[in-house]
């Protein structure tokens, strides 16, 4: 049988199993698959993290350097973040700069960031109008099993919270101090399966689902960014229903795999 | 960048002297190019934008051809000079999710399976952009799709919403974009069906609601002009 | 009928005019499609024009910026044009830098600016060997219906006529003044269809044609720039028949569409 | 980069406390992504890759295609975040030639014939650096042929060995490989058959023939690992 | 650059000794490259070049394949070495406008029907510039073309003539070029048709008219050279 | 016949004579082809040379300006090697950059120069962190018949041998003064042909060989650089033969085409 027929096949099995109101690895609609974070294992980044959504895994790597402002910021610091489908993600890869979905994953990812304010930029102004900070946020995607836009956020932001200053080494301190963070969006993403809403889509769901959309959140509740993407429309209940959900999802995951990072910063920085 | 204004709205006027829930003047005209096989021109305030349509034709080569249905191609860009510092030619990141996303907005109103292994070319430039530039596009492109003859569902109307001085606003100016606290650009067909929405900065989930509202109101005006614009075209009489 | 049997057709058809003195469109070989010159159309350019000719539209802006002179010339501006068939203006738009015709283009409006002397360069410095004035013309063909050159080096020099330096935003005065223009150079397109020579050639025309060549005069009636283009030869006696069709038609051109502006200029900088 | 220490060797300990001829602390899992056919995570003291391999798969377009063996892809590719100063993502020439040389050291043991049409992709990714990062490449990679059930002659190992204060050394750190004399790194089967070979610097020929005894018997040790590896996954369990 | 010399003309002679209407010194070699089907070495005063010609071969892949005649592909490249500042390597828009007039400069006298399906490839590479490299290019390609055995209706000559302190001059220096008031290249057939033209500065319509007949008289010159170089190569004798 | 079925006579007839020790052009296994070299012949270039082995041709300039040093070596002068395979050299080209080949060229080749310690790149330094002179080692491959690296390396050092650094172009000094170079690197190249060594394989002899490896060595002896390349394995005792042959033949090479070029060198330093 040839691959086409058996994966013509698995979507036909997901959709029946989806209108059941069931998912193929027994989850319900609203669920994650389990998530790991892991933090500081690229010793050569400022800040670094490592997310698994399941199967999904992806590294974030942070590095920080001094740089020109843009002249209309002058006062403030710049992040630049990129996606990189690294290829031992995918079966697909082709050489070459970052293709669409690639360069939409780095632009959420930057977004949700930005938007939320979690970096106060103007903190990262070195000398007004000379020299800032440069936040260069690196996500590789290792392995690709849906949902990267949720695993490079949540890989983003702790990846931050572990961040120091390299004040030592560019002669401008003489400790490394941590970047400050203010706020710790999330974001949520779920898929529409013909008219069925659920979170946390794995790759097949991706691939049957007619629309993704994906929701920011920052603590105090308040929406820090949307992003829907694929070719199939949403109703206004639709999207109404998936910002409640992704609500209450992200509050989750924020106390469960952030703050508890930056409870560990923030005793860090009381020792030091 | 201007300085940032003390204030952007006063007595419930914004600084272009327009109400929070009014869109920006609009001149729309239809089959502005003769080579495209649709097009469109449109002015929303201070954007000024080309559409152009061209297909359905067959794709080369043939391994990019889908059997069933035609494939659809969005292409935005910025003219170097549509800002105020010079943009060097050609894609870069921003655009390329602009072209992706305007793509998504417009494609599910296409009735794809009638041109299999056949593509719809959507290109748009911006000649001068002032905030919005790709709900101009799509709205553009919306009404050269339908200008070149390409069987639709119906018409896609785009316009942005967001956040200033802590009012919900209708068409954000760039001023207001620049200096405002959210901006989301939102496109939908007239049955209400949302096949675009993006947002930045921050909305509480009550002032999203009354965002989205906001939106169905402007992209029904904007209807009304894409509406009249086909019209008059087919009257044989600009509305320009 | 395929697109190629009616292409084969049209093509003869205008073959067997041209060899009876007729054009498709009833002008004589000599005459040009009726033409439209609009400037000051984009705000956010320091210089525009958009120029119909016939079917064919191009825009053409001048953006202005302080920058480094080249190390050979460094008490001189500096002009860099580029052409971009913007992808509306043609059906078989690719991706990618400009193709060769597109690099053509730019480099012979270039070639028409510079060596007439049209921008005095050294009136273009600010601080001998650091800071000088950077003209960037900036061409985007958005309808294609034949003689590109033409259409786009009359929109640059009517551009440049509108353009202002844009000292106020630099800090480098109190007031923006208007680019020194001292010539108003005309490009005259001819086709070479069998042997008849017919200027301002529509795309159809072009297609068929051997070969094409421009001739860009001055104020002075001098050759400021040639440049044949295609896979035909000319004998001595059509190029010297070129040159004197185009002095006289560049003649009215600059008369009937440039020196117009150029009096608007000057009298808007009396009443400055 | 750190400035030079004194010295590199003293009392014939290296300065992370290593005998001349001892590797660096490794760590090898196998399988350890799911979308790829193989696949295998290897640290080397500082050094931290994965690896992965697709493949063998149908070759398109066809003219590109070998009738009758398989073509091998090579892509060594080292993360932005993986040096001290950022590294600008996608390949520069250094990785063009490492890619080229370590496709070149595992297409011998590689049964070629056997796919014909066919391409194998093998892609490594640097995910943090400290010199050797090839040979780190090619031992994972070698692993990850066998997870993916590619029919191959033997394992290839690799190793580098070097020349730092005048002393013939296993398996440089990036401090010696800055401040010695000499890095080469070098890949073998099994039965001795040389797949790799490049050396920078400066040895004599008594030196080199030293040099090479040594790196016999590093790869002898890297072979054990990737052996104990590679039984550790069939067992259903990690050595990690 | 040099500096501005007070004059370029002094008692009717040019800074290197040359009457108006003398050409540079000139060494051409035929057969240079055994690789090449032709090729062709040409100095010309302080420019040296090589021109190789490969084909007619056929056309991979087929859909660039021409049903009734072969396509004539030129590249012209600079060395990054060949002018005082060094030169990125690869193409720029000076050296794609040059490759393209050059190539319609030479085209007109290949029998291109002969080769339905194929395509000649012309190279030239520069290796030392000083004014008129387009002209050494084509007249070297010329004779390369010849060498290749390709079918011609005659030899392409080519020579710029420009004006210079105000008198009309045969083939420009740097010096010249870079001071002086005009620079038309341009390229002819022995039977007087025109193939390459272009012109740079100014000139009036008698200069024009002067500078044409100049001109024919400088190809009819390079034209007797690429004769002699050819026919010292039947004849198993070079020139040099 | 086609040229594939040429083709595959050719390559049977060469590895037959092979086996019985002998080659197409009746070299012996460790003899070179006619070498010939020419210094100096482009006047735009602070240096360069041109090489001939056999019918292969490459030219090497030497490029010199002044630059900013790497922020990781602020005292030192820096090396950048180029290799391009020009498209004059070969039927099969394609434009682009340079494909791995022409990489791997030009990595070797740099290697050579640069970890032989031919050129003290410490008095490249013009003002520590600020001002170095950069070397641009350019290499043309004009003809390829095979043994592309020992032709361009030793093009390299004859056009570093003849390198001036352009004190007076750039004001730093009165007179030129010649590149100082310290050691006379040279690369020699064998194949494998089914087990035979045969140094200066013709491209014929390249292309049926399993493997190649390049062997530099110094002045002294000593190993500089070694790099294999291609698919087919190498025993340890064909790499201790190589190495030997190796030795041998360099030290041929450098008497008779360097060291000449050397003394010249130092004669004329005499007379100024």
């Amino acid at each position: 049988m040839s691959e086409d027929i058996i994966a013509e096949i698995k979507r036909d099995y997901i959709y029946n199993l989806a209108k059941k109101g069931k998912r193929v690895d027994g989850r319900a609609f609203d669920e994650y698959r389990s998530i790991e974070v892991e933090t500081r294992l690229i010793n050569n980044a400022e800040g670094s993290a490592k997310v698994k959504i399941g199967n999904t895994q992806v590294v974030v790597g942070v590095k920080i350097q001094p740089g020109k402002p843009f002249p209309d910021t002058p006062g403030q610091g710049a992040i630049i973040t990129n996606a990189e489908f690294a290829p031992i993600a995918s079966p697909s890869f082709e050489p070459g700069p970052p293709d669409e979905n690639a360069t939409e994953l780095a632009r959420v990812v930057d977004r949700g960031v930005r938007e939320s304010g979690a970096i106060d930029l103007a903190k990262l102004c070195i000398t007004e109008g000379e020299n800032i900070w440069m936040v260069f946020i690196d996500v590789y995607v290792l392995d690709h099993d849906g949902n990267l836009v949720d695993a490079s956020a949540l890989g983003a932001i702790a990846a931050l919270l572990t961040t120091k200053l390299p004040n030592v080494r560019y002669g401008l301190g003489t400790e490394d101090v941590p970047l400050p963070i203010s706020d710790l969006p999330v974001a949520i993403t779920a898929a529409d399966i013909d008219g069925e809403i659920l979170l946390d889509p794995s790759l097949d769901e991706e691939l049957i689902a007619s629309t993704l959309i994906t929701i920011i959140t920052g603590k105090d509740g308040s929406l820090a960014g949307i992003q829907k993407s694929g070719m199939g429309p949403l109703t206004f209940d639709q999207i109404f229903h998936i910002t409640d959900l992704a609500y209450k999802r992200a509050k989750d995951i924020r106390e469960k795999y952030l703050e508890i990072v930056d409870d560990q910063i923030g005793e860090e920085g009381k020792k030091d | 960048m201007s300085d940032k204004p003390n204030k952007l709205i006063e007595n419930g006027k914004r600084l272009d002297g327009r109400n929070l829930d009014e869109l920006r003047p609009i001149k729309m005209e239809v089959g502005v190019l003769k080579r495209a096989d649709g097009s469109c021109y449109m002015e929303l305030g201070g954007n000024k934008a080309i559409a152009a349509v061209y297909g359905p034709r067959e794709v080369h080569p043939r391994h990019l051809q889908e059997a069933t249905q035609v494939i659809i191609r969005y292409r935005y860009d910025m003219a170097s000079f549509s800002v105020k510092e010079r943009k060097r030619p050609g894609p870069d990141r921003r655009s390329i999710e602009i072209s992706k996303v305007s793509r998504e907005a417009l494609a599910p109103v296409i009735l794809k399976e009638y041109f299999p292994r056949s593509v719809i070319d959507i290109f748009v430039e911006i000649l001068q952009a002032d905030a919005g530039t790709r709900t101009v596009g799509i709205n553009a492109s919306s009404v050269a799709l339908a200008d070149a003859g390409i069987p639709m569902r119906g018409i896609v109307s785009s316009c942005a919403v967001g956040k200033v001085d802590g009012e919900i606003v209708l068409d954000l100016t760039g001023q207001e974009d620049n200096y405002g606290d959210a901006d989301m650009p939102i496109a939908m067909t007239q049955d209400g069906k949302i096949t675009l929405l993006q947002m930045d900065g921050n909305l509480t989930k009550e002032e999203f609601a009354r965002a989205i509202e906001l939106a169905k109101k402007g992209c029904k005006q904007i209807y009304e002009v894409q509406r009249s614009a086909l019209i008059s075209k087919y009257e044989g009489v600009s509305n320009v």
